[in-house]
């Protein structure tokens, strides 16, 4: 089968500075790819490329086997690509619900619209999916409470369900647990994981936290300076000299031998 | 060519006097992101202020010091009764700013009269030079001198003090500014009092300029005084200079070429220079 | 300034009984029970930019009522009542102010405004209602031309009239002359008519310019003008923000051209100081005419308003005031408008600036205007227009320009 | 239950409009009235555009002015007939959504004071395009004409923009409780992630400036019908400067705070102007206007509607038994919103 | 004796009770964590003590003297600096921009302090001129956090700093805190259990609003049962 998506030498320079350097990469369908790397390294960057938020300089992206590099944003969310955004990004003086519920509009492609009551019996089932989510995420209580007057922990979880409402078959999760507190962390990781099992999404992942890449990814790319260092198994992956002292550090070590593995996070 | 001369000259004397309008603005509104539209009032309070102040004393120098002290404390009056409240909402903003603006112009009356007074070029600065059919009027040659001797001090200040970056970092994140020890609402006060009085400046040079002021000055001046910052680049004093001298030589020269125009001449620039860049001559992207 | 709200309050007070009523009064107020008082509705700018001339109005309204009554305020046995509204010089209040002053107060005339837009936007009510309307001081051709209906008077002059008197002022056979005029309605009227007049005369147009009102900047303009050479520099304006500093630090005049327009009201005189020995014309200034009405006028204004005396547009609102009184005691006391018109059409009527006629075709007064020069007199501080010689009724009479 | 205190009040007022030419016979009343239903439409559709999508336009009246000079102009160069004057306004409308659509994909592409200015300019083009253009509109001085009998009558006429008052109220409700509406307040509060949900938001600020563009055409047409006359002053910008005024003292993001707006500001000029003739202090009743706006802001920071509405809120949430279940919240709670240029 | 002392501090938000009395104190020289899950209140607790949002009841002691009527500069200027949660960067401003406005004084110890927090984070030196809000997630994380050390503070509020870092720079940052330590008193934020439970000395768990928990790190480290009733750490 086709790669759902595919990248030819991806590439995004600010000025001087390239950012993300001749990427190239192929992800296969029901995949689950991490992508790991120092700060700086170009990982939103490169989701930036994906979705359209910035122009490639350089190189093509493929989605389901089209080229979409020239396509906004809206478009490829329309073809399946959804994502969330590292610092928060919601819609702060609408509920909770009305976020969400937004999101599952544009799914349905419901667009121009201009005649019936957005809460008519025909666009009900807006709101009752959105509530539905709502309670996946652990924010079912806070429906009616304005984005903007949620704690920081809670707007990530909402994010996280405005981007399931989407329902992408491609899924671009940047850092979706940073700010999740300790406690909460293994029901959304749940709400992934099952997404992952239910098996027909592909997912891109984000993350800083190692144990949780292990955990869910079929395999990790490592970005470095905006360059693809290495792309491969967890295991390569982890066993990678350059990834070990330029990324994980020493202490990640120790504190994997020491705690055991689920206590990290 | 001397016709051409003439038109250049002229051309950025208007330039540099609207610079002076509109400079007080770039610091409320490009800086701090005030939309004033009470910039007017200021701007007619200082030209009437210098007037009387120059009638009262017959010193030119006193008269825009006066000017200025007007200016400023109307600023801070302004500033403290009805701009710190809705600081970072522009909705508001526009509704108390355009309430300021008739109640500075209806005082206007009040206190002089709704008539048109008359405002004197002093004696030094009168009369003009001739060289060939080149004429130059020495009160705008003085504008010129003036308007640099400002846009240097104003550049000098904020590029050798924090208080420019204090500004924009204040209206970016107020809290974030106070949580560092800095007392922003001091701050907030003092730039828009200068601002405020640099827009009283440009009132009291710009009466002996047209020899005439009236009450309605000033809604007449703000806008050109907008346009100014938004083609500069909001909050960019390079920007306003350019964009100001940019009014003033495209108004001369397309009064004198283009006649049928001139009359759309300012909104035309604007509409040229937003369509090919879309922040402003000098305005950072995005 | 406040002598404006005096007039408004007075004319609240006018139902009250008078103290310097004469005793043939207090008789006369005896059928005055029996008849309906003649109700006016004045229109004028009483804030804004046009706020003075509107002022100015409203105090010769009121002063012509006096004159024109003999201090009784009572015309054909009826008492006169006016009310005054600010129109604001919006259109749309004009139009509200004045339906209110239809409908509400029931006036039997109306008299304003100070703008052409604002009085443009009333005369039709004026057809509506089938009441006579005294424009005063609006300018506009067009009031008394295209947009004219038979219910409309005008005392004041028009555009052509100040066009025609401005060509009599300087054009002669072979003169060059250049013009100077805003960018409007108002510049380029004036100049069209102007230029009629003026080659009329034998003169030759050189150059024309029209600038922008609110321009800082009109030396591009100045520039032209120098170099069409023209003998006399003819400007029309209007609005405060004028171009006279700027003609005199282009040395306009140091190099032969001279300057010429109408006279303004006072306050506008005092910032034409580059401007003496100017020569152009006036619609009045309170030396210029001869004649009782006018001494009349200059006393008791005088008198009324602590010294000041009258200015531009005062004796205009005299004149209204005149006109109205003369008409209704020509129809009796009867305020109908198809009588009121026939007793108008043609009438002749003494204002302080001598006699004016409505002409029967478009109900435009004709009327004396000055040609005038201004000089600089002691203890006064501006400069003052001096009569060069009257410019009579027929020699201003403009071109008839209603619709057939 | 929670609206029904409102719904019934609005009821009320409607009756007693609907009521009032057949008792009081003051024309220049009803004409005040008339006047504020035509602003309140006018003020209405800048909503539209500030309130629930966000944009500042500073350059509003061109709409307005499009819509006064199609009637204008119709009526005088064709002459008063019902039919004339139906097709003008449909001209003006037609007109006005192709100027803002225009208009709109130049510049909404622009960051907001950008775009404000920008519409400023435009604005300005078409008055002194208007001016320029003395043949059809007599420039500034402007020209008077003949309206169809039937609308000369001001009860008439009052009626009509009563009822096109409530039909454009009821039809902007609507338009902005319906599934596009509903992403024009997305826009508002963030277009980045409105894109990235899905909908371009180019689209959705042109279709609201067409929606607003077209109804202000409208109010601009009534509003020269009102005065037989036009000239250049529906291009100034005190016309922009009145609908927001409106707009914003009413409350922005209501649509009823824009009728409020609209009678607030009609009648206190009316009052003001009328103390103006009783105590010489008044003379100067613009001092007065001006220290409104002010006092309208530090009183009502959300506008009054908006104010109001949150008290009503606060009020009800400190009384948990009756809590909504409809989950009205919705609207209520975003009204504190502050609308940025920036 | 206490640095910071919080006694019943309580705090609302328009109508709603965020805070319900929190009681801590902060010990100088040590590194106090404070836990909880999403929405307990420790981000609101900071910003009460910050004055950000003041608390409408309770009192606050800085050295003994209250602060709790405090303007946020004044309690700035008395030597407590903040990192939020949001990072809150002046975003159209450059690296050095605003580290040249978070300087009070221009002094040496100043200039020292700063080169000593670039060479923890040598990301700010490489960007020192581009514009904050285009830095990636994790170095507006150091940005934030230098911004905070580079005064002399005597305390630091630092509300999650690991959050978006990677692992390296976690551990880098765990090393400078320590290093901090003894110039800097820390107050921290923080879910990430393995870097608190590393560098804390005291905790306080949070819950509704409340501090339900309070003991010495190393208790917590050996008490399972907390741990799995709070964290859900086993
Ligand atoms: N618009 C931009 N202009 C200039 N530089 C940029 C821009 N966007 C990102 N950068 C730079 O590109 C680099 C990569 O940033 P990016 O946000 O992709 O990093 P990242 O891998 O996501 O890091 P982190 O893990 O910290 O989030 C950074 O050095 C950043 O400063
Ligand atoms: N401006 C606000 N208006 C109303 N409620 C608010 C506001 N800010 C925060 N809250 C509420 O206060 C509670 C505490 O928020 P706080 O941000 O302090 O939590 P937190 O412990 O920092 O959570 P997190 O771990 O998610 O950052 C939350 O329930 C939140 O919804
Ligand atoms: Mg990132
Ligand atoms: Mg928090």
């Amino acid at each position: 089968m086709d790669p759902i998506l595919q990248t030819e030498g991806l590439t995004i320079a600010f000025g001087a500075y390239t950012a993300v350097d001749d990427v190239t990469l192929a992800v296969p369908r029901n995949h689950f790819k991490s992508i790991i790397g120092p700060n700086g390294a170009g990982k939103t960057t490169f989701f930036n490329l994906l979705s359209g938020q910035l122009k490639v300089t350089q190189g093509t992206v493929k989605f389901k086997g089209q080229d979409v590099s020239a396509l906004p944003p809206f478009a490829r969310t329309r073809l399946g690509m959804g994502r969330s955004f590292q610092i928060t990004n919601v819609f702060p003086k609408l509920t909770v619900l009305e976020n969400v519920r937004l999101a599952v509009q544009s799914q349905a492609g419901v667009r121009f619209h201009m005649l019936l009551h957005y809460r008519s019996r025909r666009f009900r089932v807006f709101e009752e999916g959105a509530l539905h989510l709502l309670d996946m995420v652990l924010l079912g209580s806070r429906r009616d409470t304005l984005a903007m007057h949620l704690a920081h922990g809670e707007k990530r979880k909402l994010e996280i369900a405005m981007l399931l409402a989407l329902q992408p078959d491609l899924l671009l999760l940047d850092e979706p647990t940073a700010g999740i507190s300790l406690e909460e962390v293994p029901a959304i990781l749940e709400v992934i994981r099952r997404i992952k099992s239910e098996g027909d999404r592909t997912i891109m992942l984000i993350e800083h936290k190692m144990e949780m890449i292990l955990d869910l990814s079929d395999s990790i790319t490592v970005l470095f300076n905006g360059k693809l260092l290495a792309d491969g198994t967890p295991e390569d992956i982890m066993n990678n000299e350059m990834v070990q002292t330029a990324y994980l550090g020493g202490l990640y070590d120790d504190a994997v031998a020491s705690q055991g593995h689920a206590d990290v996070y | 060519m001397d016709g051409v001369i003439n038109l250049l000259v002229n051309g950025l004397a208007t330039g540099m006097l609207v610079f002076l309008l509109a400079v007080g603005l770039t610091l409320i509104f490009g800086l701090m992101s005030v939309l004033n539209f009470g910039h007017g009032g200021l701007f007619a309070w200082g030209a009437y202020g210098g007037v009387w102040l120059y009638g009262v004393t017959g010193s030119f120098v006193a008269a825009l010091i006066g000017a200025v002290v007007i200016g400023m404390a109307l600023g801070w009056m302004m500033e403290r009764w009805v701009i710190r409240p809705v600081y970072g909402n522009h909705v508001q903003q526009i509704l108390v700013t355009l309430g300021v603006m008739l109640v500075l112009s209806e005082m206007l009356k009040v206190v002089w009269s709704p008539n048109p007074l008359k405002a004197d070029v002093p004696p030094l600065l009168s009369g003009s030079w001739e060289i060939g059919s080149v004429i130059l009027i020495k009160y705008r040659l003085f504008v010129i001198v003036i308007g640099l001797l400002v846009f240097l001090a104003v550049q000098l200040v904020l590029k050798k003090t924090k208080i420019g970056l204090i500004v924009r970092a204040g209206v970016m994140n107020k809290e974030m500014v106070q949580a560092l020890g800095i007392h922003i609402r001091t701050i907030f006060t003092l730039v828009f009092m200068v601002g405020a009085g640099l827009a009283a400046l440009g009132g009291a040079l710009l009466a002996p300029y047209s020899g005439v002021i009236f009450s309605e000055m000033g809604m007449q001046f703000a806008i050109l005084a907008f346009i100014v910052v938004v083609i500069g680049g909001m909050g960019s004093i390079q920007g306003s200079m350019l964009a100001a001298i940019l009014v003033g030589l495209s108004g001369s020269f397309l009064a004198y070429y283009l006649p049928e125009l001139s009359l759309a001449g300012n909104m035309l620039l604007m509409v040229i220079v937003l369509l090919i860049k879309p922040s402003g001559l000098f305005g950072a992207k995005g | 300034g406040n002598s404006g709200s005096e007039a408004k309050t007075e004319t609240k007070t006018e139902t009250k009984t008078e103290t310097n009523q004469t005793p043939t009064a207090t008789k006369e107020s005896e059928p005055a029970k029996e008849l309906p008082p003649v109700k006016i509705g004045v229109l004028a700018s009483l804030t804004g930019a046009l706020e003075s001339y509107g002022k100015q109005t409203v105090r010769g309204f009121e002063l012509g009522i006096d004159y024109a009554t003999e201090g009784t305020k009572t015309v054909a046995g009826r008492k006169i009542e006016f009310i005054v509204e600010d129109t604001e010089t919006k259109p749309d209040v004009a139009v509200k102010k004045a339906t209110k002053l239809l409908e509400t107060d029931k006036v039997d005339f109306l008299v304003g405004s100070s703008s052409s837009g604002d009085t443009l936007a009333v005369l039709p009510l004026a057809e509506e209602y089938k009441k006579v309307m005294v424009v005063e001081p609006a300018v506009a051709d067009s009031i008394t031309g295209a947009m004219w209906n038979k219910y409309i008077f005008r005392t004041a002059r028009n555009s052509s009239q100040d066009a025609v008197a401005g060509a009599a002022a300087i054009a002669k056979q072979g003169v060059k002359i250049a013009t100077f005029a805003p960018d409007g309605a108002f510049g380029r009227d004036g100049i069209a008519a102007f230029k009629e007049a003026a080659t009329k005369l034998g003169a030759t147009i050189v150059e024309e310019q029209y600038a922008d009102a609110t321009a800082t900047d009109f030396t591009a303009n100045i520039q032209k003008i120098v170099k069409a050479k023209p003998d006399y520099l003819f400007v029309v304006w209007a609005g405060a923000n004028t171009p006279w500093k700027q003609l005199q630090d282009m040395k306009v005049q140091e190099q032969g051209i001279k300057l010429s327009t109408g006279a303004p009201d006072i306050a506008a005189l005092k910032t034409m100081q580059e401007l003496t020995g100017m020569e152009g014309f006036s619609v009045y200034y309170h030396t210029l005419p001869t004649n009782d009405v006018n001494k009349w006028l200059v006393e008791e204004h005088k008198k009324r308003f602590n010294g000041e005396v009258p200015d531009l547009f005062t004796p205009g609102g005299m004149s209204a005031a005149i006109s109205i009184v003369e008409a209704v005691k020509k129809t009796n006391g009867d305020t109908n408008a198809d009588p009121l018109i026939s007793a108008m059409e043609g009438m002749s009527f003494n204002t302080p600036k001598g006699t004016m006629t409505f002409r029967k075709e478009d109900h435009q007064a004709l009327q004396s205007l000055y040609a005038v020069k201004l000089e600089k007199q002691d203890g006064v501080d501006y400069p003052v227009p001096v009569l060069i010689r009257e410019l009579s009724p027929e020699e201003t009479a403009p071109p008839i320009r209603t619709k057939p | 239950m929670g609206r029904n205190p409102v719904q019934l009040g609005g009821a009320l007022v409607l009756m007693v409009l609907i009521g009032l030419p057949f008792v009081t016979d003051s024309r220049s009343f009803l004409m005040m009235l008339t006047q504020i239903f035509i602003f309140a439409v006018f003020a209405m559709s800048y909503d539209i555009l500030l309130g629930y999508t966000g944009i500042v336009s500073f350059g509003h009246c061109m709409f307005f002015g499009v819509g006064a000079y199609s009637v204008g102009v119709m009526m005088n160069e064709k002459g008063a007939a019902i039919g004339s004057l139906l097709l003008a306004i449909l001209i003006g409308m037609v007109l006005s959504a192709l100027l803002s659509y225009i208009v709109g994909m130049l510049s909404l592409r622009l960051k907001s004071h950008f775009y404000a200015m920008l519409t400023l300019a435009f604005s300005g083009l078409l008055l002194v395009l208007a001016e320029k253009w003395r043949s059809v509109t007599h420039g500034n001085d402007g020209f008077t004409f003949q309206v169809p009998e039937l609308i000369k009558d001001r009860t008439v006429l009052y009626f009509i923009a009563l009822v096109i008052m409530v039909l454009v109220y009821l039809g902007l409700r609507r338009f902005i409780h319906t599934p596009v509406g509903r992403v024009l307040q997305a826009v508002r509060e963030n277009e980045q992630r409105t894109e990235s949900l899905g909908f371009e938001i180019v689209h959705y600020k042109v279709l609201a400036s067409i929606v607003a563009g077209i109804t202000a055409s409208l109010s601009g047409s009534l509003y020269v019908l009102t005065l037989r006359f036009v000239n250049t002053t529906v291009f100034s910008m005190d016309m922009t400067l009145n609908a927001l005024l409106m707009t914003i003292i009413g409350g922005v993001g209501t649509l009823i705070g824009a009728i409020i707006g609209a009678s607030i500001i009609e009648f206190a000029h009316h009052w003001l102007t009328e103390l103006a003739k009783f105590h010489p202090i008044f003379e100067r009743w613009i001092i007065f206007f001006g220290l409104l706006y002010i006092l309208v802001v530090l009183l009502f920071p959300a506008g009054i509607v908006g104010t109001l509405r949150s008290k009503w809120h606060k009020y009800r949430k400190a009384r948990p038994q009756d809590t909504d279940p409809s989950g009205v919240s919705t609207e209520s709670e975003s009204q504190g919103k502050k609308v940025n240029v920036s | 004796m206490t640095l910071l002392q919080v006694k019943d501090m309580q705090t609302f938000i328009e109508q709603y009770h965020i805070l319900q009395g929190v009681t801590m104190d902060v010990t100088p020289g040590e590194i106090t964590v404070l836990f909880g899950r999403n929405g307990a209140g420790k981000t609101t607790t900071l910003r009460s003590i910050m004055g950000l949002q003041p608390a409408s009841k309770g009192s606050i002691h800085w050295k003994g003297e209250s602060i709790e009527r405090l303007a946020t500069y004044q309690i700035a200027r008395k030597g407590i600096g903040y990192v939020p949660e949001d990072q809150s960067m002046f975003y159209d401003l450059t690296v050095g921009e605003t580290m040249r406005i978070a300087m009070r004084r221009q002094d040496d110890r100043t200039m020292e302090r700063q080169e000593w927090i670039l060479n923890v984070f040598p990301d700010l030196r490489t960007f020192w001129n581009r514009k904050t809000g285009l830095l990636s997630g994790g170095q507006k994380q150091m940005m934030a956090i230098a911004r905070a050390y580079v005064n002399d503070n005597d305390l630091l509020l630092i509300d999650e700093p690991s959050k978006g870092l990677a692992p390296i720079m976690v551990e880098k940052l765990m090393q400078s805190i320590e290093m901090m330590k003894a110039k800097t008193t820390v107050l921290l934020v923080e879910q990430n259990f393995f870097m608190a439970q590393t560098i804390g000395d005291r905790y306080y768990m949070m819950d509704e609003g409340k501090i339900v928990h309070q003991g010495s790190m190393q208790e917590l480290r050996n008490n399972g049962e907390i741990r799995r009733k709070y964290l859900g750490i086993a």
